[in-house]
C-alpha cells in the first residue's frame, strides 16, 4: 500500500534522512525503531507531506504522492498522530477529532465518528470536554482518534506509548490491534518497543550510521522478520538549531 | 594593541574612513552632505547590527536616534552649547542612560515582543515631543553649526572629517567588542540562551550590555544627524518610520561586518536623493521596491557582494 | 572521598498545578561521588536536576551546596559557584565552531570579569581549549560549525562545556542518549575519569542501566516525583519495584525484546 | 551660462577639485537665465488648498514676466533681463527633509534663489540653513513672527506680513462687529503657526474686547490630524461662543465638514483667519456667517477688486487653471514680483547683471505695488513685509452659485504691526503703544 | 456629567473604527503570524476608494444613501484586489523567511502602496461627507453628535459579533483555530493551509479597508493617513493580545477612551498615553491582556 523509495530529506540544509526506504501493506503493523533524534519523526512527516523530500519517491496505492500537499494525503486516508499530541486546547475533544473531517470534506463524517467511538468507547465519555482539561493519556487517545478520522487506510503514529502509563499503553495496543484487524496499515515510530513489539509484523531500524540487523523475538517465541532498514544520514544533527531553549523541561511534563 | 592593528577589519575601517575624510575636501557640498547623513544613519545601524548579533530586532531605535538629536538641540536651546565634544557626549550619555534604564525591562523580551515594546517606548517619546510646545512640538528646533574647540570651520568638509573620525572610532570599538569574549556572547545568546546561563553568565546582563551599547551608538548617530542637518523634528527623528528605515538599512547592509552599516547608510541616502529627484511623488515606491528586491535577491545584504572579493583578497594576502 | 556532603537536598517538593513533579526528596551527595538517577519518563528526574541548578524554584525544601543554601539561585550563579550541568539534547552554540563553543565556555569560567573584554581567540585560551578537545576526542572537529556535528560529537561538546569550569557538582542529563553504542563507554570514561580526578560529584541521569551499573557509586530511583530507592546499583536494579516501574515488565524470556539490550548482543 | 556651471560642477565632481573655490555665483557678469527653487506643498493635505494654488500663482507670474506680458509697471521682460527657470520642490515630508532638500537645491542644483515655504515650521527650519549657505531666499506664505523677531538675517526676506497682524485685525473685527461676545476659545495646530496665532489673538482680544473671557481648554491637535470628533465635543461643551482657528490646509475642510454635521456652527461664531480656501472647495457646505480672513489684500477678499494688475491676475489665473486664485496664489506671485523688482532695480543701479549682494541691497526696505494692494518691507531691518489685513463674513449666494464675502473691513498696517525692532508679543502685552488705528 | 458622556461617545466612536482596522490586523497575525505593516495601506486605500467613489457617484447625481453601498463595495474591492495581490505575489514566497524579513517586506509594500495612492488618486484631499450629512445629528446629554459616528459604533459591534460567530460557531472558525494553534498540525489534519492563508489575508485586508472606508466620510482623505493608523492599531493589538479578537475589542476601547479622556482633560498627553499604556501592558503581560499567558522561556 505504502512504498517509500530511497528518500532524502533535509531540514534547514542539514541532511536528516538519506536513502530511507520502507514499505507497508494493508493490515500490517510496522515498527520504525530508533533513538531520539534518529530521524523517525522526520520520516513520518515526510510521508505525511510535512517535510519536503529532496529526492526519492513516496507512493500510496501505486500513485506517486511525493509532491502531493498534505491535505491530499489526508483525503487518501492517511492519518497522522504527532508525538506531543498537539490538540487545540480550547476546543472540545470531539471538535478536535472532527477537524480532519471538516477540512478534508469527508462525506460520511457521522459514520466515521461513530466507528471511532466504537473502536475507542472511552473517548466518547469525555467528548464534550475541552482538550485542555484532559489528562495526558486521554489526550493521547483523542490524538489517535483524530488521526483515525482522516486515516481510515494508513496510520502514522509517532511514539504512541511515550509518556503513557502502562495500563493505558496496553489499552492503546489493544486498540491498534483492532484497527490492524480492520485492515488498516499502521506505521509506528518508537524508541521503546516494549508495549507493541508483539503486535508488529515487521520492524525497521532507524539509526544513524550503518544498518543493524535486529531479529526480535515474540512472546510466543517466533521472530519478527527484519524486513529492511533505513540508512540514515551520517551526520544526523542534534536537533534543529532554532529553539534550543524550549526543550529544557524535557520529560518533566 | 597588536591584535588591534592585526585585525584586517580595523585596518580596512581606518583606511576607508581616512580616504573618505580626505576625499570630502574634493567633493561637492551636496555629496558631502549625503555622505554625512549616510554615515550618521550608518552609526545607528551599527547599533542595530550589534543587537541583531544577539538575535534582537528593535522596531523603535528611533527612540535613541531622536534622543541623541534632541539632546544636541536642547543643549543648544538651554545652555547654548555648540561645541562638538559636549554635543556628542550629551547625545551619547542621554541615549545610553535611557538605554540603561529601559534595558532592565527590555532584556526580558525576545522576538516580536522586544520589537513591539521598543516601538511603544519610541512612540511614547514621539507622543511627548509632538505635543509639547516647549520641546518644539511638530516643528522641532534648528541646530546651529558645530564648533570644534572654538574653531568654526568655514566649510562642511571639515565636519565630514570629524564625522568620519567618530564613525571610524565607533566601528573599531564595536569590532573590538565583537571580537572579545563578551562580544561573542551576543552570538552565543542568540544561539542558545540556556547554555550561556548554565555556563555561568547571566543572559540578561549580556543583552543589557549590548542594548546599552546599541543605544549609545544610535544616540551618537542622532546627534551627528542633528548637527549635519541643522534641524531636529519628531517626524524625521523619532517616528516609527525612522525606526523602520534603520531596520531596512540594517538588512540592506547585511550584518557581516562593522563597515557594512556605513556602506548601507550612504547607499540608502543616495538612493533616496536620486529617487526623490527622479520621481518626487514616487520616491517611497522606489525605496520600497529596493527593500523588497534586497529581501528577495540579496537576503544577506550588500555586504555579501563585498564579502566575496574581500575574502579573496584576504586569501591572496595570506 | 570526603565524608562531608558537598550537596544536601532536603525535603524538596515541586508541583505544577495539580501535577506533583517532586515529592519530599532528600539526598546527600559527597564530593567525588557518582550518583545515578533512574526513573521512567516523567518520573521527575529532570525536574530534580532543574531545581538543583536553579532553573526551577522548588515549592518547598532546601538545597545546600558546600554549606551554603542555594535554593532558588539563578542557573548562572549556580554555575558560577560550581554547580554545572549537561543536557539531554545537547545545548551548544549552533552557528559557532566547536573551538569557539569551548572558548566561550572557558572565558566565562575564568572568573575575572576583565578577561571577558579580551579577544575571545586568545592564544593561551586556545591552547587550553585544544587540550580539552583532545581529552574528549573531538579535536578533529575543532573548526566544524556545531550544527553540523553528529549527535555523539555534539553531546561530547556539550559535556565538555559543562566541565570546563571544573565544577564541584556536575549534573549529567542522559549523557549517552543519542550516542552510538560504540561511543557511549568512551564518553563516560572520559567524563567520569575527569570528574574523579577533580573530585567532582556527579549526578548521572540515565536510562541505560548498563551505564548506571558500571559508573554509579549509588543509584536513586524516581517514580512520579518520589524517590523510591537509594542504594548501590546492584541492589537498586534488583529491587522488584524498580524493575516493575522503571526497568520494564519483568519477563525474563522477553528481555531481548528491549532494543537497548539487544543492541550489544 | 547655466549649463557651463553644470559642466564645471561635473568637472569638479570628476576631478575632485575646484568645486569649493567656485561658488555658484563665482564672478558672473551676465546671465541669460536664472534657476530659482520654488517650494510649495505639492502633496499632502496642504497641497490642494495652498501648495498647488501657490505654485500656480508663481508659475503664472513667472511665465508672464519671462514673456514680458505682465501689465505695467512690471511689463519689462525677464529678471534683470534673464529668464527665470523655476525648479519646483515639494514642501511635504517634515522639516528635516526640507532642510535636506534646501541643501540639495543650493548645493546640488545650484539655484540662484529660493522662493517659497508655506509652513511656519519649515520656514523656521530653513532660515538658518539659508543663511549658512548664503542664498537669497524669499519666504512667501509662512506667518510666524519669530523669524525676524528672534533672528537677524541677511539673505532672508518675507513678502508676507507675520501672523500677529492677522490676529490683531481679527480681534479688531470682533470688536467692531461682535463687540458683545462673552467668551472665546480656539482650535489651532500644535506648531509654531497655530501656537503663535492663538497667543497673539488672545492677547489682542484682551486688549480690544477685555470683557470676553478666554477658555481654559483651547485645543491644539496635531497638524494634518484629519479627525476632530473629540476636539469638536470639547469645543461644543465650552461656554465660549466665539471659536478662533488658524487652520489652513485640508484640516480646515475636515474640521468644517465634521463640525457642521454636528450643528456646531448653529451655536458658535466661527472665526477662521486663513481658511478661505475651504470656501471655494466646500461651496454651499461652508457655513454662512463665518468670519474669514485672507492675511492681506489677497484671495477671496479682493476677488472683485478692480485695477489692471488684479483684473489681469484673476482673469489670467482663471483662464489657465479654471479656478479662482486663492490667497497663496497671490502670495507666491508677490514673492516673484519682489524678486523681479529687486533684480531690475539692482541691475539699473549697478549696470549689468547684479550679484546676489546687490539684489539683496535692492530688496531691502522695498515698497511695491502688488496686484490688489501695497507691500512694504518695513520690519526686520527691511526684510519683513507689512500690509493691511482684512476680514469679512461668508455667505453662499444661491443666485450666482458662488460663495461671497460681505462686510469686508481692512485694517491698515500701521495699526496692526509693531514699530520696527519691537517684538510683537511684547508690544501686544504692553497694549500696542504707537498703534495707529 | 456632560463631559463624561462626551468622552464616552467620542471614545467609543474612535474605538470603533480602530477596532475594525485592528481586528483585521490581529486576524492576520493570529493565523499567519505576520505583523503586517502594510495594513495601514489597506486602511488608506479603503478610505481613498470610498471617498473617490462617493464623490464620483454623488457628482453623477446618485442619491446620498448610495454612499453606504459604495463604502462596502470599496472595502471588499480593495481587500480582494490588493490583499490577494500581496499575498500571492509577495507573502506567499516569504513564509519560510525570518520574521524580520517578513515584517520588513510588509514595510516595503507599505512604502510602495503609499506612493501608488499618490499616483492613482493625486495629491489633493478628498471629502466624502455626503453619507455623514445624510444621517444628520442627534443631541445626547447636551452635546450634538453626528449620527454617522454612532453608526460606526454599531458597525463595530456587528463586525465583532460576526467575527465571534465565525470563529466560535462555525466549522471555518474551528479550522482557523487549528491553524492558529499549530500550522503544521493543521496541515497534517488535511487543512489546506495555503487556502486558509489566502482567505485570512484577504479578509483581514477587507477589514482594514472597511475601517478606512467607513471613517472616510468624517475626515479629509489625504496622503499619509495610513502612517498614524498603523501604529495605533499595533498599539490596540498589542494591548489586547496579538491574535485575539476579544483583545482587539478591549485594546480599541482602551485606546479610544484614553485618547478621548486625554483630549478633554490634558490634550498634551493625547498620544503619549496610548503608547505608555501599550508599553505598560507589554511589561506586565507581554502576551497582551487577552491572550492566555504562556510560560516565558528563560
Amino acid at each position: 500500500m505504502l512504498e517509500v523509495h530511497r528518500i532524502d530529506v533535509d531540514i534547514a540544509s542539514v541532511s536528516i534522512l538519506r536513502n530511507a526506504a520502507l514499505d507497508l501493506q494493508a493490515g500490517q503493523m510496522v515498527g520504525l525503531i530508533g533513538r531520539n533524534g534518529a530521524g523517525k519523526t522526520t520520516f513520518l512527516r515526510a510521508i505525511m507531506g510535512l517535510a519536503s523530500i529532496r529526492s526519492g519517491q513516496v507512493t500510496f496505492d501505486h500513485a506517486d504522492i511525493t509532491q502531493a500537499p498534505p491535505q491530499r494525503r489526508a483525503l487518501l486516508g492517511i492519518g497522522y498522530m504527532p508525538e506531543d499530541r498537539r490538540l487545540v486546547p480550547s476546543m472540545t475533544a470531539e471538535d478536535n477529532i472532527t477537524v480532519p473531517a471538516w477540512s478534508v470534506g469527508i462525506p460520511d463524517q457521522e459514520d466515521r465518528l461513530a466507528w471511532i467511538y466504537d473502536v475507542m468507547p472511552e473517548t466518547k465519555v469525555f467528548r464534550h470536554r475541552p482538550a485542555s482539561s484532559l489528562s495526558g493519556g486521554q489526550q493521547k487517545l483523542v490524538a489517535l482518534a483524530r488521526a483515525l478520522m482522516a486515516g481510515n487506510r494508513l496510520l502514522l503514529l509517532d511514539e504512541p506509548s511515550e509518556g503513557v502509563a502502562p495500563a493505558l499503553a496496553r489499552r492503546m495496543s489493544e486498540i491498534l490491534h483492532t484497527l490492524k484487524d480492520d485492515g488498516l496499515g499502521i506505521l509506528i515510530a518508537e524508541s521503546n518497543v516494549r508495549h507493541c513489539a508483539d503486535l508488529m509484523d515487521r520492524m525497521f531500524a532507524i539509526e544513524r550510521g550503518a544498518v543493524e540487523s535486529r531479529p526480535l523475538r515474540r512472546k510466543n517465541g517466533g521472530t519478527v522478520p527484519v524486513a529492511g532498514a533505513i540508512p540514515v544520514a551520517d551526520a544526523s544533527p542534534a536537533g534543529v538549531p532554532a529553539r534550543a531553549s524550549g526543550e529544557l523541561a524535557g520529560d518533566s511534563t | 594593541m597588536r591584535s588591534l592593528t592585526g585585525d584586517r577589519t580595523v585596518r580596512g575601517v581606518l583606511i576607508g574612513f581616512t580616504l573618505l575624510a580626505i576625499a570630502g575636501f574634493f567633493l561637492p557640498a551636496w555629496i558631502v552632505n549625503n555622505v554625512m547623513f549616510g554615515l550618521a544613519r550608518g552609526l545607528a545601524v551599527l547599533g542595530l547590527l550589534v543587537l541583531l548579533r544577539t538575535g534582537l530586532v528593535s522596531f523603535g531605535h528611533a527612540l535613541y536616534f531622536g534622543l541623541g538629536a534632541y539632546s544636541v538641540a536642547l543643549l543648544e536651546q538651554l545652555a547654548g552649547v555648540t561645541e562638538l565634544v559636549p554635543r556628542l557626549a550629551g547625545a551619547v550619555v542621554v541615549a545610553g542612560g535611557l538605554g540603561w534604564i529601559l534595558g532592565f525591562v527590555l532584556r526580558r523580551y525576545r522576538g516580536i515582543f522586544f520589537a513591539m515594546l521598543s516601538l511603544a517606548f519610541s512612540m511614547a517619546l514621539y507622543g511627548i515631543l509632538v505635543k509639547t510646545e516647549s520641546l518644539g512640538s511638530t516643528d522641532g528646533f534648528s541646530v546651529s553649526p558645530t564648533v570644534l574647540f572654538g574653531w568654526s570651520p568655514e566649510t562642511r568638509h571639515v565636519f565630514l572629517a570629524m564625522v568620519a573620525a567618530v564613525c571610524a572610532f565607533a566601528a573599531i570599538v564595536v569590532q573590538v567588542y565583537l571580537a572579545s569574549a563578551l562580544g561573542h556572547l551576543t552570538t552565543a545568546v542568540r544561539d542558545n540562551e540556556i547554555r550561556v546561563e548554565y555556563l555561568g553568565y547571566p543572559v540578561a546582563r549580556s543583552i543589557h550590555t549590548t542594548y546599552v551599547l546599541s543605544a549609545m551608538l544610535a544616540g551618537a548617530a542622532g546627534g551627528i544627524m542633528a548637527m549635519a542637518l541643522g534641524q531636529v523634528d519628531p517626524d524625521s527623528m523619532v517616528n516609527w518610520t525612522v525606526s523602520g528605515e534603520l531596520v531596512f538599512i540594517t538588512i540592506m547592509a547585511g550584518a557581516g561586518n562593522v563597515a557594512a552599516p556605513f556602506i548601507g547608510g550612504v547607499v540608502f541616502e543616495f538612493i533616496r536623493t536620486y529617487a526623490f529627484e527622479l520621481a518626487p511623488h514616487a520616491w517611497q515606491l522606489i525605496v520600497g521596491a529596493t527593500l523588497l528586491a534586497i529581501i528577495f535577491f540579496l537576503p544577506n545584504g550588500l555586504w555579501s557582494l563585498i564579502e566575496k572579493p574581500w575574502k579573496k583578497l584576504e586569501k591572496r594576502r595570506d | 572521598m570526603t565524608d562531608a556532603p558537598i550537596l544536601c537536598v532536603t525535603g524538596l517538593c515541586k508541583s505544577f498545578g495539580a501535577v506533583v513533579a517532586a515529592r519530599d526528596i532528600s539526598v546527600d551527595v559527597a564530593a567525588g561521588e557518582v550518583v545515578g538517577i533512574i526513573g521512567a519518563n516523567g518520573a521527575g528526574k529532570t525536574v530534580f536536576v532543574n531545581m538543583i541548578t536553579g532553573y526551577l524554584k522548588p515549592s518547598r525544601g532546601t538545597i545546600t551546596f558546600a554549606g551554603t543554601d542555594i535554593t532558588g539561585i539563578r542557573p548562572c550563579d549556580a554555575a558560577h559557584i560550581g554547580v554545572c550541568r549537561s543536557f539531554q539534547t545537547s545545548q551548544v552554540f549552533m552557528t559557532m565552531s566547536v573551538l569557539d563553543n569551548l572558548l566561550i565556555a572557558t572565558a566565562i569560567a575564568s572568573k575575572g570579569r576583565t578577561s571577558l573584554l579580551r579577544p575571545l581567540r586568545d592564544d593561551a585560551r586556545i591552547t587550553q581549549c585544544e587540550a580539552i578537545l583532545n581529552r574528549y576526542g573531538i579535536r578533529e572537529y575543532r573548526d566544524r560549525v556545531a550544527s553540523t556535528l553528529s549527535q555523539g560529537a555534539s553531546k561530547l561538546l556539550d559535556i565538555a562545556m559543562a566541565g570546563v569550569s571544573e565544577p564541584r557538582v556536575l549534573l549529567l542529563d542522559e549523557p549517552t542518549s543519542g550516542v552510538s553504542v560504540e561511543e557511549k563507554y568512551d564518553i563516560m570514561d572520559v567524563v567520569i575519569s575527569a570528574s574523579r580526578r577533580q573530585g567532582t560529584a556527579v549526578l548521572l541521569i540515565e536510562h541505560d542501566m548498563e551505564i548506571v551499573e558500571r559508573y554509579a557509586d549509588r543509584v536513586l530511583a524516581f517514580d512520579q516525583g518520589e524517590k523510591i530507592c537509594d542504594a548501590p546499583p546492584r541492589q537498586v536494579l534488583a529491587d522488584p519495584r524498580v524493575r516493575a516501574l522503571i526497568v520494564g515488565p519483568d519477563d525474563a524470556d522477553d528481555s531481548t525484546a528491549r532494543p537497548r539490550e539487544t543492541t550489544d548482543a | 551660462m547655466h549649463s557651463m556651471f553644470n559642466r564645471v560642477h561635473r568637472l569638479a565632481l570628476g576631478l575632485g577639485v575646484l568645486a569649493t573655490a567656485l561658488g555658484p555665483y563665482g564672478a558672473v557678469t551676465a546671465k541669460d537665465s536664472i534657476d530659482v527653487g520654488v517650494v510649495a506643498f505639492l502633496s499632502g493635505p496642504a497641497a490642494g488648498p495652498f501648495g498647488v494654488p501657490g505654485k500656480n500663482g508663481a508659475e503664472l507670474v513667472i511665465d508672464a514676466i519671462n514673456a514680458g506680458t505682465l501689465p505695467a509697471p512690471y511689463d519689462t521682460a525677464g529678471f534683470a533681463g534673464a529668464t527665470l527657470n523655476p525648479i519646483h520642490i515639494d514642501e511635504s515630508g517634515g522639516n528635516a527633509k526640507q532642510v535636506a532638500e534646501y541643501r540639495n537645491l543650493v548645493e546640488k542644483q545650484g539655484v540662484d534663489a529660493v522662493i517659497g515655504y508655506i509652513s511656519s515650521g519649515t520656514c523656521l527650519a530653513v532660515t538658518p540653513v539659508a543663511e549658512e549657505l548664503k542664498k537669497l531666499t524669499i519666504l512667501s506664505v509662512c506667518g510666524t513672527p519669530r523669524i525676524f523677531e528672534d533672528g537677524d538675517w541677511t539673505h532672508i526676506f518675507r513678502t508676507q506680513a507675520h501672523a500677529v497682524g492677522d490676529s490683531i485685525a481679527a480681534a479688531l473685527y470682533v470688536r467692531d462687529n461682535f463687540g458683545d461676545v462673552a467668551g472665546y476659545t480656539g482650535i489651532n495646530q500644535n506648531y509654531a503657526w497655530g501656537q503663535d496665532s492663538w497667543k497673539s489673538f488672545s492677547l489682542a482680544m484682551g486688549h480690544f474686547v477685555p470683557k470676553a473671557e478666554v477658555s481654559s481648554t483651547p485645543q491644539f491637535p496635531k497638524i494634518f490630524a484629519g479627525q476632530y470628533g473629540t476636539e469638536i465635543s470639547t469645543l461644543a461643551l465650552d461656554d465660549a461662543e466665539l471659536v478662533h482657528s488658524s487652520f489652513w490646509d485640508g484640516d480646515i475642510e475636515a474640521f468644517v465638514v465634521q463640525a457642521k454635521v454636528r450643528g456646531f456652527f448653529d451655536n458658535k461664531q466661527f472665526l477662521s483667519t486663513v481658511g478661505a480656501s475651504a470656501i471655494d472647495s466646500l461651496g454651499s457646505e461652508f457655513p454662512d456667517g463665518t468670519i474669514i480672513g485672507t492675511r492681506g489684500e489677497i484671495g477671496i477678499l479682493v476677488r472683485e477688486k478692480s485695477g489692471p494688475l488684479n483684473t489681469w491676475f484673476v482673469n489670467a489665473y482663471r483662464e489657465r487653471y479654471g479656478a479662482w486664485p486663492l490667497g497663496p496664489s497671490y502670495q507666491y506671485a508677490q514673492a516673484v514680483l519682489a524678486l523681479k523688482i529687486a533684480m531690475d532695480k539692482a541691475a539699473r543701479d549697478h549696470g549689468g547683471f547684479p550679484t546676489q549682494d546687490q539684489v539683496i541691497a535692492a530688496m531691502k526696505g522695498l515698497s511695491f505695488e502688488t496686484f490688489a494692494g501695497r507691500i512694504e518691507l518695513a520690519l526686520g531691518n527691511g526684510h519683513q513685509a507689512v500690509h493691511p489685513v482684512g476680514y469679512g463674513i461668508t455667505r453662499w449666494n444661491d443666485e450666482t452659485g458662488e460663495p461671497e464675502v460681505t462686510n469686508i473691513t481692512f485694517y491698515p498696517s500701521k495699526c496692526i504691526y509693531p514699530p520696527a525692532g519691537k517684538p510683537s508679543l511684547d508690544w501686544l502685552a504692553e497694549g500696542m503703544p504707537g498703534s495707529d488705528c | 456629567m456632560q463631559t463624561i458622556v462626551a468622552v464616552l461617545i467620542d471614545g467609543l466612536s474612535y474605538s470603533s473604527y480602530l477596532f475594525i482596522v485592528s481586528v483585521g490586523l490581529t486576524i492576520i497575525f493570529g493565523v499567519m503570524k505576520i505583523l503586517n505593516v502594510a495594513h495601514g495601506s489597506f486602511y488608506a486605500w479603503g478610505a481613498y476608494a470610498a471617498a473617490y467613489f462617493i464623490g464620483l457617484f454623488h457628482g453623477m447625481g446618485f442619491p446620498h444613501w448610495f454612499g453606504f453601498v459604495l463604502i462596502a463595495v470599496s472595502a471588499v474591492a480593495v481587500g480582494a484586489i490588493i490583499g490577494l495581490a500581496i499575498e500571492r505575489i509577495i507573502l506567499r514566497k516569504m513564509y519560510e523567511h525570518e520574521e524580520v524579513h517578513i515584517l520588513l517586506a510588509t514595510f516595503g509594500v507599505f512604502l510602495i502602496l503609499e506612493d501608488v495612492i499618490l499616483l492613482v488618486f493625486g495629491v489633493n484631499p478628498y471629502f466624502a461627507y455626503q453619507p455623514m450629512a445624510l444621517l444628520g445629528s442627534v443631541k445626547i446629554a447636551g452635546v450634538t453628535r453626528d449620527v454617522y459616528s454612532l453608526t460606526l459604533i454599531g458597525l463595530a459591534i456587528v463586525i465583532a459579533l460576526a467575527c465571534w460567530l465565525c470563529l466560535a460557531r462555525s466549522k471555518w472558525g474551528k479550522i482557523l483555530k487549528v491553524v492558529i494553534f499549530d500550522r503544521e498540525i493543521g496541515l497534517a489534519m488535511g487543512i489546506n493551509v495555503n487556502a486558509v492563508y489566502v482567505y485570512t489575508f484577504v479578509a483581514g485586508a477587507m477589514l482594514g479597508a472597511l475601517g478606512g472606508a467607513a471613517i472616510a466620510p468624517t475626515l479629509s482623505v489625504s496622503p499619509g493617513i495610513g502612517i498614524d493608523v498603523i501604529v495605533l492599531s499595533f498599539a490596540v493589538v498589542v494591548i489586547g493580545g496579538m491574535g485575539s479578537i476579544a483583545g482587539a475589542i478591549i485594546g480599541a476601547l482602551m485606546v479610544g477612551l484614553l485618547r478621548a479622556t486625554a483630549v478633554h482633560f490634558v490634550p498634551e498627553l493625547e498620544l503619549f498615553v496610548i503608547f505608555a499604556v501599550m508599553a505598560a501592558v507589554l511589561m506586565v503581560r507581554p502576551e497582551g491582556l487577552f491572550a492566555p499567558a504562556r510560560a516565558r522561556r528563560i
